[in-house]
């Protein structure tokens, strides 16, 4: 579904993405790991039209979709979260669902002044959508709340409703994990599991958590220094010498002393 | 006290606002023919006179819209101004005109005023700028300068004076080399004066303000060494610019609109006691202003716009006793008795015509840092 | 003999007064600079404020010169200096505990500290014509010109003269240490390090111990300082007039934005790029060509690009060209 | 309409007004601290608190951390954990009980001041100095000390090498969880007489997370008592003295960390089963 | 208290105000206030729009209301007798040729391929066309400002209602709008503030220098009315009579009526202004705006073109503040381009905006009446605080001379403490954004 072909981005001197190629089946979830700064959010801006590519290219369904904008990413039915929160911060969490799905008839300036019918029945559809979003999120009681006063994990569980507002062919997650109760993060998992049977979302996930990971993902692609490390099933990767060395480790040293 | 009734004159002028600095003496100057007035006590019986200042901004239509306005509910019987040629044609047109109230700018030289529609309502002590350049080319043609640098202030007085001079000098057989303009109140001037310098020419002719980018320009072009002289037209004519510039001025000449004959020096003298400065431009035309309000009111016996206007053009000009600065007891006491006074004041007032002045000019030279007066033209 | 006419033509009407309009601009800038990096507003009092400390200055000076004290060649306000960047600290400080205090407090939006700004500016507009009036005010003394062009051709023998003036010198010469010194107080000195870090996250300041209000303070008493320093050597150079501070804003922020807002390199950079667009752009060029061309080849024209009636609009599109070509302003501001 | 009529800059423009607009914390004048002899080293005693004119977020909320002890919140997201750590370092008024550090009532103590009285934070959110380099970043943290940190810091270079190599980067440009090594780096600087850190390891990888709870238990060791927030619940329980489950802004389970790692309800409730 | 308790009051205060002053000084200032006051607050809403609504930093202002007046004499005025044969048609075809030029250019940089034959290709375009453009146009300026310099000396205008000009003077800064918006919106929005600083001086250079175009600074004056002249009011007997049957004398009559004429003008068009963007804002667009406002790039993520929606927003705004712009030349009959300055036609209008309340539209409305109130009302304010401050001390005194005497720069100062003093206790605008 996604091919990344070869693909560099550089900042200054400094190559984020170093020659990454890897291809995201139609279907799965993907989970993407790997060290602190290897490159992975770099990738996911690249892909996601953020990023102008350095060279490289990126095809979704057979299309080179290298470079396009974000908005247009958006209407070909790929959706991003982003690993540090970003919400609409003066507006209501309802208004951050609402405001969402594309071609809404009232975004057009003229049925702002001459269609006031048809976009009257569209918001209340939106409405009870966006309702049952965040119900499913456990964050309902927080609908009319201005979304730049939510707390950490509550603004990461919005950025995944909004996910949910359409209907998108390949999200990609940007640890939303980080921050979210594990408890809840169960729940996300659940949903993410779900949308991806009963809809058909792709999802391509990055998560530090290996639960999370496990639970979810297969295959398992681990960057490392802007390229891909490793590949494969999680338990493959969690086998392999390099992953273990540049990410994994190998446990808490002092965990025995503590404890006494 | 002892006055019968009070006759309130407005005083429009742009207190802040690019001419800020000029607009001190200006009104001070209409204020002291008042004064004179008030006390000689002779006006309409007895009558005091108040001004009533109000701002135009220089360039704000909409305040000098305004601020007329005010002075209207304020129950002027006539308004000396406005100041910069823009503003006076908007409050003209739209508060003058539809009020049937009587203007006489001190300042607003544009040509453009001459023909506008005015039903006889609008005056000018100030002659149009189209005079002062047919003066000042010949005054350049006299000293045998062949060609000059032309630079001028971006509003109507600059512009229409400029294309005057070059017109007048080109007429004359002068050349002139390069006509630019130049901002106001810009923090530096070395741009202009570059462009200028490169042109050449026997004199840099700048047809500016003397406290505003005039002055600018003068400096810069000492301070390159481009030029060491200047022909100055009425605008730079003035106290502080020998002094603001010093010695290097020396053997700078020009002209400004001026009276042959005590005038101006008995107006400066008044002004000096009254604590302000009297050759600051336009100062002795807005004392001229003032006066011939006065004494056209005195001729009406009224001081309704309607009953006065017609007789503006009366007192200004000849036949009769010509009326310089201080003489104005002197002048209502001869109205009132019946006769004809011939209005000179500081300024040399000759109304012609559309109602402005008709332009005499003093030749100015600046000799050990004074402006002296070389003759008339 | 022509190519050095025409060199010294070039340093006499291009060069020097571009070099030093840009020192001046650049020392505007700078002050806007601070205030935007660190209290983060954009402030419009700061032409105001230089005409406050100037004026404080002057009247200092005009005392002096009537006590018979003088700097020999120099000018005398230079010794009233220190006076006039007390005054204008004084000024500051009060103006921030009465005023910006509350807002930042408050927490208020910038966007409303800018509008503020605007309301001091009218203030101080009003304060400076208040106690010194609007007209022009002569406070230069001493010696006028290192070089002064008639000298300089008697001695050289060429038919173009070059002039560097007194307060041209000591201008360049004063923003190069001005800049040295605050470079040297920002970026190695404990106070200065935690202006940028203030500047950076408030919170954070906060949590590493940072009192904010120092900060602010310090701050205010480097803006004073510079704003003084700019208006009194501007004032030197030109004259002493409240209503051009006020028009020196427009270039002054220009010089910041260009050099990326924030940015003290910047801003000195940007009062350079502003200074010489201004007086290139529109510099009739004939003068120079004349003495480098054969005769066959002399231009007739005066071979300028752009009027001068169009200095300021060419100098902004210089502006957006600089900025299309280099999307982070000179160096990189605060605003990215 | 929110309660404080300052706080909305929605208008993120960025030309002539500063796009980051000011802080959001309301640094209190300071009032002044008295003796309280007794109890833990540091304790928010019944906080009850929220921010600004909004409603209470935290009802009767008490956390505390003895000396050489670590001490782990953990709960719901939103129940205001970082809320109670805010309040515990004076960002916040605390309506009605108490704060106080080693026998020291600092309720009414500015966070400048408690920073000047050993406590260090490290906030969840924004909690890097973006445009300064790394190594500037280091040494705000040790803004407060007047002796030669070089020791110090190169603890912690030795702690997180990638800062080392990144030293002269500005830590805005740093990865999401580079950035966390440095704030924590940053707090390490203080050489705080407490540490509170607020959700340390969001976002750092397994080997990065390891080794920053390996340095807590080290830290832990000297004496430094430790009180922070995790979501890495199980991870951070298995390390702590003492465990506070918060929810809805009151104490609803606390225990050792075995304790709490062994209750079944809060396992299914709060560490995800 | 209610907030449209609150709002009405606000409002009920301003309209006790100007009712004050037409009965202290007289009803054609309250009505001059109420009808500049319309246009200020039509100004406000354009920038609130772009500012309140988007996060757009429009420093021009300036350039649009100047554009919006250019608009009412190329409009409003007759032609120039002759000037169209003498050189006009000349200049049209170096005008074309010009955007030809530009538009040919713009196509050969797209169609070339990158590297340096392009750009030379494209600046030897350019740089042949200009001098083209130049040696087409300048003599054809000269034979056109030959023609009676001290009265006309430029093309004239179109000689149709000026009415007409109000929409044209919209086009006009929507055009202006949509090049600058073009290049540099949705880059780093540094570049929109100095590019909109820049092209309101470049417009107003251009206004000053064209003398062909707009007279330059020697000004136009007489442009056309919308409403009849008062003095041929005063002249119809009918007029007369209908003024007198109410108590008043023709003179008051005239100038009060056409003062009512062109209130009611310009209600309406800010009534249709006011109506179209509150329809616009309380839906679906205007949510969108809030969105992108508050984050651009999560915007973009969600599938909002946020480039395309500034451009829409930055020429709408500008295109209000061009109506405006026309409508005030209108009422002046006249266009004097050296009257427009950043401080009376950009930064005041930004202070209506933000003490109005940004981000509301009421509020806009507010901050435009209030502050042209103050604007035109604190210098008697000033003046008289003056008088009382100098009551006590003697007649004569120097210094009382001197307060007195420095009374006119009180409008500033009274005019910056009224501001502080409305912000310090309404920071977020007297009719805050909800
Ligand atoms: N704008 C930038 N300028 C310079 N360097 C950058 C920039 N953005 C990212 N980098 C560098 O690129 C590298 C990759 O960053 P990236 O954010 O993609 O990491 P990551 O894999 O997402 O890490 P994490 O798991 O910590 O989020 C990091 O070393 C970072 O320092
Ligand atoms: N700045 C603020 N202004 C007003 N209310 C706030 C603010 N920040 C947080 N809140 C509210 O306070 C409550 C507690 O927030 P807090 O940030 O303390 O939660 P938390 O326990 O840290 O959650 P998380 O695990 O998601 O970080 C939330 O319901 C939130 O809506
Ligand atoms: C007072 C002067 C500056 C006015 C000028 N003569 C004008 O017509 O605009
Ligand atoms: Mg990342
Ligand atoms: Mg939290």
């Amino acid at each position: 579904m996604i091919v990344v072909d070869d693909l560099h981005k550089h900042f200054g001197g400094f190559h984020a993405v170093d020659g990454a190629s890897l291809s995201i089946e139609q279907g799965s979830i993907t989970g993407l790991i790997g060290p602190n700064g290897a490159g992975k959010t770099t990738l996911f801006n690249v892909i996601a039209g953020v990023l102008k590519p350095t060279s490289g290219r990126v095809y979704m369904d057979g299309e080179d979709i290298t470079g396009m904008p974000p908005h247009e990413l958006f209407h070909k039915g790929l959706l991003r979260t982003f690993q540090i929160a970003h919400e609409f911060a003066s507006m209501s969490c309802r208004e951050n669902l609402m405001m969402v799905p594309g071609g809404q008839s009232g975004e057009t300036l003229w049925n702002t002044w001459f269609g006031r019918k048809r976009i009257a029945d569209e918001e209340r559809a939106l409405k009870a959508k966006a309702d049952e979003v965040l119900e499913f999120l456990t964050i309902e009681h927080l609908a009319d709340h201005k979304a730049g006063q939510i707390s950490g994990g509550q603004k990461k569980l919005l950025e995944l409703g909004r996910t949910m507002m359409v209907d998108a062919k390949i999200v990609f997650l940007d640890e939303v994990g980080a921050g979210v109760n594990r408890t809840l993060l169960n729940t996300i998992g659940d949903a993410i599991i779900r949308l991806n049977k009963e809809r058909g979302y792709t999802f391509v996930v990055i998560e530090h958590d290996m639960d999370f990971i496990g639970r979810l993902c297969d295959p398992v692609i681990c960057m490392a220094e802007g390229h891909v490390l490793a590949e494969g099933t999680l338990a493959e990767i969690k086998a392999n010498e390099q992953v273990i060395e540049a990410y994994l480790g190998t446990g808490l040293k002092n965990k025995a002393q503590v404890g006494a | 006290d002892g006055h019968a009734k009070e006759v309130k004159l407005g005083v429009e002028f742009g207190f802040t606002g690019p001419i800020e600095s000029l607009t001190g003496p200006m009104s001070a100057g209409a204020e002291l023919a008042m004064k004179e007035v008030t006390d000689s006590g002779m006006l309409l019986d007895g009558a005091k006179v108040t001004s009533i200042r109000a701002d135009s901004g220089c360039i704000d239509n909409g305040l000098a819209v305004a601020s007329a306005e005010r002075l209207i509910a304020e129950g002027v019987s006539g308004i000396i101004g406005a100041d910069c040629s823009g503003v006076t044609g908007a409050v003209l047109q739209n508060v003058a005109i539809p009020n049937g109230m009587v203007m006489i700018s001190p300042s607003a030289t544009s040509p453009g005023l001459t023909t506008m529609e005015d039903n006889g309502l609008f005056f000018r002590t100030s002659p149009s700028d189209a005079r002062e350049g047919q003066v000042m080319a010949e005054i350049l043609q006299e000293r045998g300068v062949k060609s000059i640098a032309l630079t001028y202030t971006n509003n109507d007085y600059g512009k229409g004076l400029a294309d005057a001079i070059e017109s007048s000098f080109k007429a004359v057989g002068g050349e002139v080399t390069i006509v630019a303009a130049h901002e106001d109140g810009k923090a530096d001037y070395s741009a202009e004066v570059g462009a200028l310098a490169s042109a050449g020419g026997d004199l840099l002719v700048v047809a500016g303000y003397l406290d505003q980018g005039g002055a600018g320009i003068i400096k810069a072009a000492l301070d390159a060494g481009a030029w060491d002289q200047f022909g100055l037209p009425g605008g730079m004519i003035g106290e502080n610019l020998p002094k603001t510039i010093g010695p290097d001025l020396n053997g700078s000449y020009g002209q400004i609109a001026g009276s042959q004959g005590n005038g101006i020096e008995t107006f400066t003298k008044m002004a000096e006691a009254e604590g302000f400065d009297g050759t600051s431009p336009y100062a002795p035309e807005a004392y001229d202003a003032a006066a011939l309000f006065l004494m056209a009111m005195q001729a009406a016996g009224s001081m309704d716009p309607a009953d006065y206007k017609d007789k503006i053009l009366d007192v200004a000009n000849a036949p009769g006793e010509k009326i310089y600065p201080g003489d104005l007891g002197k002048a209502l006491e001869l109205i009132k008795a019946g006769k004809d006074v011939d209005y000179v004041g500081a300024s040399a007032v000759e109304l012609i015509g559309p109602g402005e002045s008709a332009g005499t000019y003093r030749m100015i030279e600046i000799k050990d840092g004074k402006n002296e007066t070389i003759g008339f033209k | 003999m022509d190519l050095l006419n025409a060199i010294v033509a070039f340093l006499n009407y291009v060069f020097v007064p571009g070099v030093a309009y840009g020192s001046q601009l650049a020392l505007g800038a700078l002050g806007v600079t601070l205030v935007y990096g660190i209290l983060r507003f954009s402030n419009f009092a700061h032409g105001d404020t230089m005409a406050l400390g100037a004026m404080a200055t002057v009247l200092v000076t005009w005392l002096f010169q009537s006590w018979g004290l003088s700097l020999g060649p120099l000018p005398t306000a230079l010794l009233a200096l220190p006076f006039g960047i007390g005054f204008a600290i004084l000024l500051l400080l009060f103006t921030d505990r009465t005023v910006y205090k509350f807002y930042r407090e408050k927490k208020a939006k910038p966007v409303i500290l800018v509008i503020v700004s605007l309301g001091i500016t009218f203030i101080y507009n009003g304060v400076t014509r208040f106690i010194i009036g609007a007209d022009d005010q002569n406070f230069f003394d001493g010696q006028r010109f290192i070089i002064s062009a008639r000298e300089f051709k008697k001695a050289t023998g060429l038919s173009e003269g070059l002039s560097f003036k007194t307060t041209q010198g000591i201008t360049i010469i004063t923003a190069i240490i001005v800049v040295a010194l605050l470079f040297w107080f920002l970026n190695r000195t404990r106070a200065g390090k935690s202006m940028r870090a203030y500047s950076d996250n408030e919170d954070l300041a906060l949590l590493s111990g940072i009192n904010p209000e120092r900060v602010v303070m310090i701050t205010w008493m480097i803006v004073a300082t510079l704003a003084t320093i700019a208006g009194v050597l501007y004032g030197l150079d030109k004259s002493f007039k409240p209503f051009t501070y006020f028009q020196l804003l427009l270039p002054i922020f220009a010089a910041a934005i260009v050099g990326g807002l924030g940015n003290p390199i910047g801003a000195i950079a940007g009062g350079f790029v502003i200074a010489f667009s201004e007086v290139t752009i529109t510099y009739a060029w004939k003068k120079i060509l004349v003495y480098l061309m054969p005769d066959s080849l002399e231009p007739s024209g005066l071979v300028q690009l752009m009027s001068t009636d169009y200095k300021f609009a060419v100098s902004f599109v210089i502006l957006l060209i600089v900025l299309l070509i280099k999307p982070t302003g000179l160096f990189k501001g605060q605003s990215t | 309409m929110s309660s404080d009529p300052y706080d909305d800059r929605g208008n993120k423009d960025a030309s002539i007004t500063n796009p980051k607009g000011m802080g959001s914390q309301i640094p209190k004048s300071s009032g002044t601290s008295f003796s309280a002899p007794g109890g833990p080293f540091l304790i928010g005693d019944t906080m009850t608190g929220g921010y600004g004119k909004g409603p209470d977020i935290l009802h009767d909320c008490t956390i505390a951390v003895e000396q050489g002890e670590i001490a782990v919140i953990v709960g719901p997201n939103g129940a205001g954990k970082s809320t109670a750590m805010k309040a515990v370092f004076g960002m916040l008024d605390v309506r009605s009980g108490s704060v106080r550090l080693d026998g020291e009532d600092i309720t009414n103590l500015s966070p400048q001041d408690r920073v000047a009285k050993g406590m260090g934070f490290v906030p969840q959110t924004s909690n890097i100095f973006t445009s300064m380099t790394v190594e500037e970043n280091l040494e705000m943290g040790a803004f407060i000390r007047r002796d030669d940190f070089s020791d110090t810091m190169a603890q912690v270079y030795d702690l997180f090498p990638i800062l080392k190599e990144k030293r002269k980067q500005a830590a805005g440009e740093l990865s999401g969880g580079q950035r966390q090594q440095v704030a924590v780096g940053r707090a390490l600087m203080t050489q705080p007489k407490v540490l509170m850190l607020d959700e340390p390891t969001a976002g750092v990888s397994p080997i990065v997370m390891d080794e920053l709870f390996d340095r807590i238990i080290e830290v832990a060791r000297t004496g430094i008592p430790i009180l922070m927030v995790e979501q890495n619940a199980r991870q951070a329980l298995e390390i702590a003295d003492k465990g506070y489950v918060l929810v809805q802004g009151a104490n609803a389970y606390s225990g050792t960390g075995k304790e709490l790692l062994a209750d079944p309800e809060v396992r299914k409730s709060f560490l995800g089963g | 208290m209610n907030e449209t308790l609150k709002n009405t009051m606000l409002f009920g205060i301003i309209a006790v105000l100007i009712i004050y002053v037409g009965f202290v000084q007289s009803w054609n200032s309250a009505l001059l206030i109420v009808a500049m006051g319309l246009i200020s607050s039509i100004m406000a809403l354009g920038v609130n729009l772009q500012w309140g609504f988007a996060g757009l930093f429009n420093v021009g202002v300036m350039g649009f209301v100047a554009l919006g007046g250019l608009a009412a004499v190329l409009i409003g005025m007759p032609p120039t007798e002759g000037a169209m044969r003498a050189g006009g048609w000349n200049v049209v075809g170096a005008l074309l040729l010009g955007a030809g030029t530009v538009f040919a250019a713009i196509i050969l940089a797209k169609t070339l391929a990158k590297g340096w034959l392009r750009n030379l290709a494209v600046i030897a375009m350019l740089v042949i066309g200009f001098f083209v453009f130049r040696g087409l146009l300048d003599p054809a300026v000269e034979l056109v400002e030959e023609i009676n310099p001290a009265q006309t000396g430029y093309l004239g205008g179109l000689g149709l209602p000026v009415l007409l000009a109000w929409p044209v003077g919209g086009l006009f800064a929507a055009a202006a709008a949509w090049i600058i918006g073009k290049t540099a919106l949705g880059l780093r929005s540094d570049y929109l503030a100095i590019a909109t600083l820049g092209i309101a001086e470049i417009i107003i250079a251009i206004l000053k220098n064209e003398d062909w175009l707009t007279r330059g600074v020697k000004n136009v004056i007489g442009v056309p009315r919308p409403v009849p002249y008062e003095i041929d009011l005063q002249n119809s007997a009918t007029f007369v009579e209908r003024a007198a049957s109410f108590g008043f004398d023709p003179v008051e009559g005239s100038t009060l009526w056409v003062k009512v004429l062109y209130i009611l003008l310009f209600a309406a068009v800010l009534i249709i202004l006011m109506w179209l963007s509150q329809r616009a804002l309380h839906s679906p667009w205007g949510r969108m705006l809030r969105a992108i406002r508050d984050n651009e790039v999560a915007a973009e993520a969600m599938g909002k073109d946020v480039t395309a929606r500034h451009l829409q927003v930055f020429i709408l705004g500008s295109a209000i503040c061009g109506i405006a712009g026309a409508m005030m030349t209108t009422m002046d009959s006249q266009l004097t381009p050296g009257t427009y300055q950043p401080l009376r036609f950009t930064f005041l209008i930004w202070v209506m905006v933000i003490v109005g309340g940004s981000g509301n539209n009421l509020g806009a409305v507010l901050g435009g009446f209030l502050i042209w109130f103050l604007w035109v009302q604190v210098e008697p304010m000033g003046l008289w605080l003056m008088n009382l401050v100098t009551s006590g001390m003697a007649e004569g005194s120097a210094l009382k001379a001197h307060l007195l005497e420095s009374a006119a720069h009180m409008r500033l100062l009274t005019m910056g403490l009224v501001l502080i003093l409305v912000l310090r206790f309404s920071p977020r605008g007297l009719i805050p954004e909800k």
